[in-house]
């Protein structure tokens, strides 16, 4: 299941002439360059994949490559990219996003893109930290974290915890890659782009500017998260223990663990209530109108 | 009584019942007998706040010509028995011209209904539907109205049939021994007052007025619908779930209105021409993603099915006071359309051609219908389809042909307005008509990002003062330069020449006020008046030329079912009407009544010691005054 | 060349410099020495696309009155290089006047600054920064230029102090160093250019209008802000993170802004006074909670940094386009109070009064400032403290005496209002003024439910027409009835006669234009022409009585920073301009300028054939001509 | 720790005069007096209570009770619940609503409350349909439901599961009730107003009117969840298997088992970003703006 070594021979194919905006050294360079690689690896035409975002530093990913693409409103990239999968089954479609933008504002969409788990494949450039507005606290960063002039004591809460979010909203392939790794997140991002369902990738992406200090300890930190065992069948929940990586996802993710966290096959049939093929439209339409008269 | 309502010859009626007496249902069979011989009407219907199993009111009117309003009052009313009635009071307009059947066995007629001075006969309709085996009263209230109508037995127990299809055989065998029983006892029924059969080639729809508007996104080939559910548009939804897939689309319902309006976008970006529906809340929480429709020049259209405001207001009940929001509602300059349907049918006519116009200009289009449109059930001509519109432009996919030459092309205008430059394709580029072509991903050679950040041709961010301004210029201009042809409006000025006098009177409004207002001034004209009615069906762009040119010199009235005159307000905004111009503006839930339109013409006559000056200043305040409750000053 | 810019003797310096230049560090430095010398002045900033590091200007005007604007063009510019400075270009606004201090180590004057004509002086700045240990060169640039504005280099030294404060202080001494070298080689610093001092007596502030508006909040003793980061409204919220904790207050941030807003709601249902800020995206997700907050009647001020526009648009840079959001962006008829600062340091006034009205009159209320407020710093004097208003009508809840006697009165003004019924507590009961008393949860006796739903007194569901009608005109009554005194407006009528002269001109603008009108104004009474300039502050509802009577005979030109004419379409909508008033209106993001108002003024001298009547009957495009781009059409 | 017998005595105390708006058999009307049997209980003053409400047939509730209320926004009780609470720390803050309210349209607050684990209770009549709006699916409407008109073939999607996103987000006490149970679920609804922290009660309340066949099984169904074994340690993705009710939660947990599912200390200490008291108000907006003279 595990691809070959990806050649990033034409990766740089998949690239536009735009100049990211990215400060030097940010993570999310590391993404992009993974993110090429994995399209040239599946050897997928540009026209035929269309690249969705929100907004955020993060988010800007669309305009630096030559696919389709959307740049669309602060936490919405999700419900965007369904409602174009949706349409265009034909297409490969791919979210891409920050922290802010997908677990803060645009948490709900997360959830039940997981439940509706339709295929698509969504990467999360998780910096712990809003980049885009200059530092503020983000739902994943840490709650001792002071450094945001808005939380000076730290913002208290917990962080979120999106692989244990994705599995119990039902995302039917969950993964965590590092941006400082990019063979090894082009290969996850290409097993989850090949994934018939919801595959969300959790990428850490450190921020140079806003996060430094924090986040380059996690060079040191990051580590395989066990082994990947992949069941088809249901997800944690309906699982007895020790039986399935769902549970190790529960009982060992520090969140620092790299790897296929959770691969399970895809539960349902459809994500549209009603959905048809258009054989004679007018016909249908002839019928329709036909019945307003009884 | 009856046919005497007014000129026009129809009839009100209205079956009243506490929950679970059925008075729905008797209003949709009555309805369907209507169309079922060749009659127009419509009905509209009014419940308590229960849940579901509360007390509710049918009120129908019927004629021989088309209904486009409930008209001023209620000719006969079937009370299957009293419970909560006062809630209907306001709604059932009775007078010492009606009728009111009732049973005894349901007590007393309540003050409030007596003081009406209505004509009172006791029926006992549930003694009479206890002879039959699982027969109930409503069924012989059915009977007895359809009598009074001049419905032909038949009729009424075909319609039985359409409407009750589903049930038991049983049940609509004892629905139609009543309804024979009660329309057997009627006076009407004997006289063989059966109306004048209309040409047998003529067919009468019979729908509500989500169903219209449903169809009309059909109709508009609209592929992709998303939604959350919300009263009173859920309707419409329902209505096209099972329909779109026959027709060849996807339905999905979202998570919330966010997820809806953004996931139209995705499709709509696919290609797919998209529609949502929603009311006042939704709408509200829509409006950013129809900013970035608009800025990102991707078409959707968004149904606003309007009920009372301000906030979670009035869910169940009809207002027209969302036209301000739908203007002006999103944030930055965002030139969008917005259109409102004048009738049931028009919701058909006015969703294709919203969709469509939004298609063709890349943008998004907000229409407004309501509560009284929406969930109004009417027996009508099948309306007519929208002029036609050029489809979205597009580049060319056939070949690689096409591509080796950059030539650009579109589907439906073959024009060819922009080649694929060496780089990145320009997406944004400024054309003639502001019209850039838009290609469908899946097409090679075409790639280019879609953005809500100002962008310059190219959909590069960019915040140059000069890319900003060439964007929302084009923004602007195609919109502006569009030709919208006659649908704009429906004007209606009777026999008039082409110049109307100058001691006309123009009557504007706008949406489901439309009926009311023009059914005013049929009666207005009757009665020797000058009067011509304008019911605007696109809102933005304002057609300024066209609407100057038609309430040219003539004394203008502007009516609309809000608290503040907002559609007044917008024409003052636009400097379109005269300085003489009123407003009739009050706000809902009670629908407007041909006859409130009357009553102020006439208190609107010149007064020579009006409000004219007396602010300061050569400022007017008018049209303030003459509004229904304190609207004065400024929201 | 320096103090010629303008009669007002002020001079305008632009630094600019690539990511890490320190451009922005320099202009901050120089602000404060013109605060420390008795100087009032403003600087703006402007940077490239990159999140962090990329090129940035700061441009500063400097004054011995107060500085309203940057004024026309730029007396003086310090390329530190000349990294992507086309960017930058119309910012800059060089001319043959301009001197441009450049380092030719950095490469040659770039055509575009070259074609100005402005005068060009090669300065070392990097060689000599050099010579100081840990040295660079925006600190000697801070050190020319300070001298060339006559900034005495005790002022630049102390300001490097205030400025720097938190950096090592071998950084502090390397930046003294090379001010001190660059002061020195400058003729201005040897001339003895002293400004004359201000009376000591009279202190300056600098801040940016976000912290003069959260200065504000704290003023109007709010107790609870809850917001969701965006730019250019954090700093407002980032200001006042540590500020209210110690002033006493909690703060949260959100997850969205339709959580902030219900937030805010919640909070204020407990009593206590809450403020939201957020920028257009933002506010379109707030919509939905603002009209909760209008139907509820609980008050709420939500602070809209805004942004270019639409959708996305250009966060970090100006435009006064969420107007029309702000008046007529909720759904229904949902009166609720906009008003809009002046300058920055009307910022802390008016979201003090706002604030403080929004609890008087239990509404909404929408504060537009702006990214040119909001990210501007100034060098001002303290801004006096709003008008006096009554706090919140509450209820007694000192003692069980209260309850027993059921008595109701207000901490603020006493009056006795309503008394507690047998059964629920009448929040929503009218009462002459429109606002009915609102007690806090934790009194015993007052329990009520809010609700967004249409209601009855009790607050309980009603779709009634009459509760309907009864609290639709409750909610516009309170508003309309209010004496909002003199601080509607700022009017500058300069020497004039109380009655205008009927060839008086009347410059009327909103918010963040105010700087640059009023300039214009006075440029134009220096050279004979009768000129008034009205900045509005209070948008809704509109004073129209007291706005009819200043303008009341002048002609009327109406500013503003958006495509559409915004605040020009309002007040026709409002009936309050006379016919011939014109409008003035092009999109951001470059800020307004005095000598484009003149010009505009130049421009609209009366035409004799000009576009009175062009379109058929009696309407008028005034205005429409006469804006930026092509704006004609109905949005 | 459980409480003994509630007293039903003074529970209609707490019911105002407004005549509820619900069908007959309604599942709502139990938890309405669940709700006043609890409070009876704890002997909370009406006056020192404020219920907090979405929009739905369930969101009717603070109306009906006479303690201070408010009817807000679909979706948004959350949030004002927990600007209320921040605001007003003295008060007893609980938050009523529905499935689509909460699970839908209010999804991201559910998350987002449940991690900043204010103390609040919020009661979740999950009847798995829209009730107010006329029976469309919900959230938590099993995929295979065909009974709505907006989704004639069901929804394909697998239903939403509360409880085990409210552990992933980190609520501090998860309880399932069943409003047929009035004495079960007040003794609950006590238990989750007394927990210093987030406290949701996710109530099994059939609709009587949209889901009356379906849901006439759940009497059958539902049963006790295992043993409430309480932990005051860490929550269930931290935890090694079997050890805690989390754990239990997350294998054993089908939607029907009643009692509390979940229950920790409280992991933070503040909410909010910054609050402070005020000494002197005034005194310290004097020294604030005396910063700005230099
Ligand atoms: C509705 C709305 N609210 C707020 C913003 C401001 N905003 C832009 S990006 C962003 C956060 C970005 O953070 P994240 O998604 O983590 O991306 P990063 O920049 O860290 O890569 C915010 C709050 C916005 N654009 N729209
Ligand atoms: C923004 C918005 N969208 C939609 C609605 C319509 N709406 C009202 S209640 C409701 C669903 C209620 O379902 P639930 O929360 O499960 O409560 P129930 O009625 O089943 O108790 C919906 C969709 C609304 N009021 N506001
Ligand atoms: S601010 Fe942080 S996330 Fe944004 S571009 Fe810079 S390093 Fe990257
Ligand atoms: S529709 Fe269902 S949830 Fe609503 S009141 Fe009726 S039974 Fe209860
Ligand atoms: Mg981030
Ligand atoms: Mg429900």
């Amino acid at each position: 299941m595990a691809p070959a070594m990806i050649p990033s021979l034409r990766a740089r194919d998949y690239l536009s002439d735009v100049k990211p905006i990215w400060c030097p050294g940010c993570g999310h360079f590391g993404v992009l360059s993974a993110l090429t690689k994995a399209l040239a690896y599946l050897e997928r035409p540009k026209h035929e994949i269309a690249v969705i975002s929100g907004i955020g530093c993060s988010s800007r990913v669309p305009a630096y490559l030559n696919c389709y693409g959307f740049h669309g409103l602060h936490g919405r990239a999700l419900p965007l990219a369904t409602g174009l999968k949706a349409a265009r089954p034909d297409l490969t479609v791919i979210a891409t996003g920050g922290d802010g933008d997908g677990f803060s504002i645009g948490g709900n969409h997360f959830l039940h893109a997981c439940r509706r788990d339709i295929d698509l494949c969504y990467i999360v450039m998780d910096n712990a930290v809003y980049g885009m507005t200059k530092g503020q606290a983000s739902p994943t960063t840490p709650p001792d974290w002071t450094q945001s002039a808005l939380t000076p004591h730290g913002t208290g809460i917990p962080a979120f915890r999106p692989a244990a979010i994705a599995l119990a909203s039902g995302a039917s392939f969950i993964a965590r890659g590092f941006s400082a790794d990019p063979h090894g997140l082009s290969e996850l991002i290409a097993r989850a782009i090949l994934h018939p369902g919801f595959a969300f990738v959790h990428v850490l992406s450190p921020c140079r500017t806003y996060r430094p200090d924090d986040q380059s300890s996690w060079k040191q930190a990051v580590h395989p998260f066990g082994e990947h065992i992949l069941s088809t069948a249901e997800t944690a929940v309906d699982t007895p223990p020790g039986a399935s990586t769902s549970t190790k996802l529960h009982v060992q993710d520090d969140g620092l663990g790299l790897g296929v966290l959770h691969e399970v096959a895809r539960s349902q049939a459809s994500t549209s209530a009603t959905a048809g093929a258009n054989p004679d439209r007018q016909a249908a339409l002839d019928a329709i109108e036909a019945e307003l008269e009884a | 009584m009856i046919w005497q309502n007014d000129n026009q010859q129809s009839i009100t009626v209205a079956v009243s019942g506490s929950g679970g007496s059925g008075a729905l249902t008797a209003g949709f069979i009555l309805l369907a007998a209507a169309q079922r011989c060749g009659r127009y009407g419509l009905m509209m219907r009014s419940a308590g706040p229960q849940v579901r199993g509360g007390e509710s009111v049918a009120i129908l009117r019927i004629g021989p010509s088309t209904v486009t309003n409930i008209g001023d009052r209620v000719d006969l009313l079937a009370a299957l028995d009293w419970r909560n009635i006062e809630r209907f009071q306001d709604e059932l307009a009775l007078d010492a011209n009606s009728l009111v059947l009732h049973d005894n066995a349901a007590g007393a007629v309540p003050s409030g209904i007596a003081a009406s001075g209505a004509e009172q006969r006791p029926i006992d309709f549930g003694r009479r539907a206890a002879e039959h085996n699982g027969g109930r009263a409503n069924m012989i209230a059915v009977g007895v109205l359809g009598g009074e109508m001049g419905l032909p037995l038949q009729a009424l127990l075909d319609a039985t049939d359409a409407v009750l299809g589903k049930k038991a055989p049983a049940a609509v065998d004892a629905a139609k021994a009543c309804i024979a029983t009660g329309h057997g006892g009627t006076t009407a029924g004997q006289t063989e007052r059966e109306p004048s059969t209309a040409p047998a080639a003529a067919k009468r729809w019979r729908l509500s007025g989500n169903a219209a508007a449903g169809l009309g996104a059909l109709r508009a080939e609209v592929g992709f619908i998303a939604a959350y559910p919300i009263t009173p548009a859920s309707e419409m939804l329902e209505w096209l779930a099972p329909r779109l897939e026959r027709a060849g689309g996807t339905l999905l319902q979202a998570e919330d209105e966010l997820a809806a309006v953004n996931m139209l976008i995705g499709a709509s970006f696919g290609g797919v021409p998209a529609v949502t529906a929603t009311s006042g809340p939704g709408l509200s929480l829509m409006t950013e993603g129809i900013g970035l429709a608009v800025a990102s020049e991707t078409p959707i259209l968004v149904v606003d099915v309007a009920r009372g405001g301000p906030s979670t207001g009035l869910p169940t009940k009809s207002e027209q006071a969302d036209l301000n929001q739908a203007l002006y509602g999103l944030h930055g300059d965002a030139p969008h359309l917005v259109l409102a349907p004048l009738d049931v049918g028009d919701c058909a006519f006015t969703v294709e051609w919203g969709s469509r116009l939004a298609e063709r200009l890349q943008t998004a289009a907000i229409l407004l219908s309501d509560q009284a449109l929406g969930q109004t059930h009417a027996v009508i001509d099948p309306p007519p389809r929208c002029p036609p519109v050029l489809g979205r432009k597009g580049v060319s996919a056939t070949s690689a042909q096409a591509l080796t030459d950059n030539a650009i092309d579109s589907a439906t205008d073959r024009a060819i307005d922009s080649a694929k430059p060496a780089n990145a394709f320009a997406r944004y580029a400024p054309s003639a008509d502001g019209i850039s072509p838009m290609p469908s991903p899946g097409i090679p050679g075409f790639e280019y990002t879609a953005d809500g950040l100002a962008h310059n041709a190219q959909g590069t961010p960019s915040s140059s003062a000069s890319d900003h301004r060439e964007q929302l210029s084009k923004l602007m201009h195609k919109l502006t330069a569009h030709d919208y042809g006659d649908a704009w409006a429906r004007i209606d000025r009777g026999q008039l020449a082409d110049e109307p006098a100058d001691s006309m009177i123009s009557l504007l409004t706008w949406g489901s006020s439309w009926g009311a207002v023009q059914e005013a001034t049929t009666r207005l004209r009757e009665q020797g008046a000058q009067v011509q009615s304008i019911g605007l069906r696109l809102l933005a762009p304002l057609q300024h030329d066209q609407l100057s040119r038609a309430i040219a010199g003539t004394q203008v009235l502007v009516v609309e079912i809000n608290a503040t005159g907002q559609l007044f307000r917008y024409l003052n905004a636009e400097r379109v009407l005269p300085p003489s111009a009123r407003s009739f503006a009050r706000p809902g839930p009670l629908p407007l009544r041909p006859a409130e339109v009357i009553a102020q013409l006439r208190l609107q006559r010149p007064q020579p010691d009006a409000d004219e000056n007396q602010a300061g200043g050569g400022d007017e305040h008018a049209g303030e005054s003459l509004q229904a409750a304190d609207v004065g000053g400024g929201y």
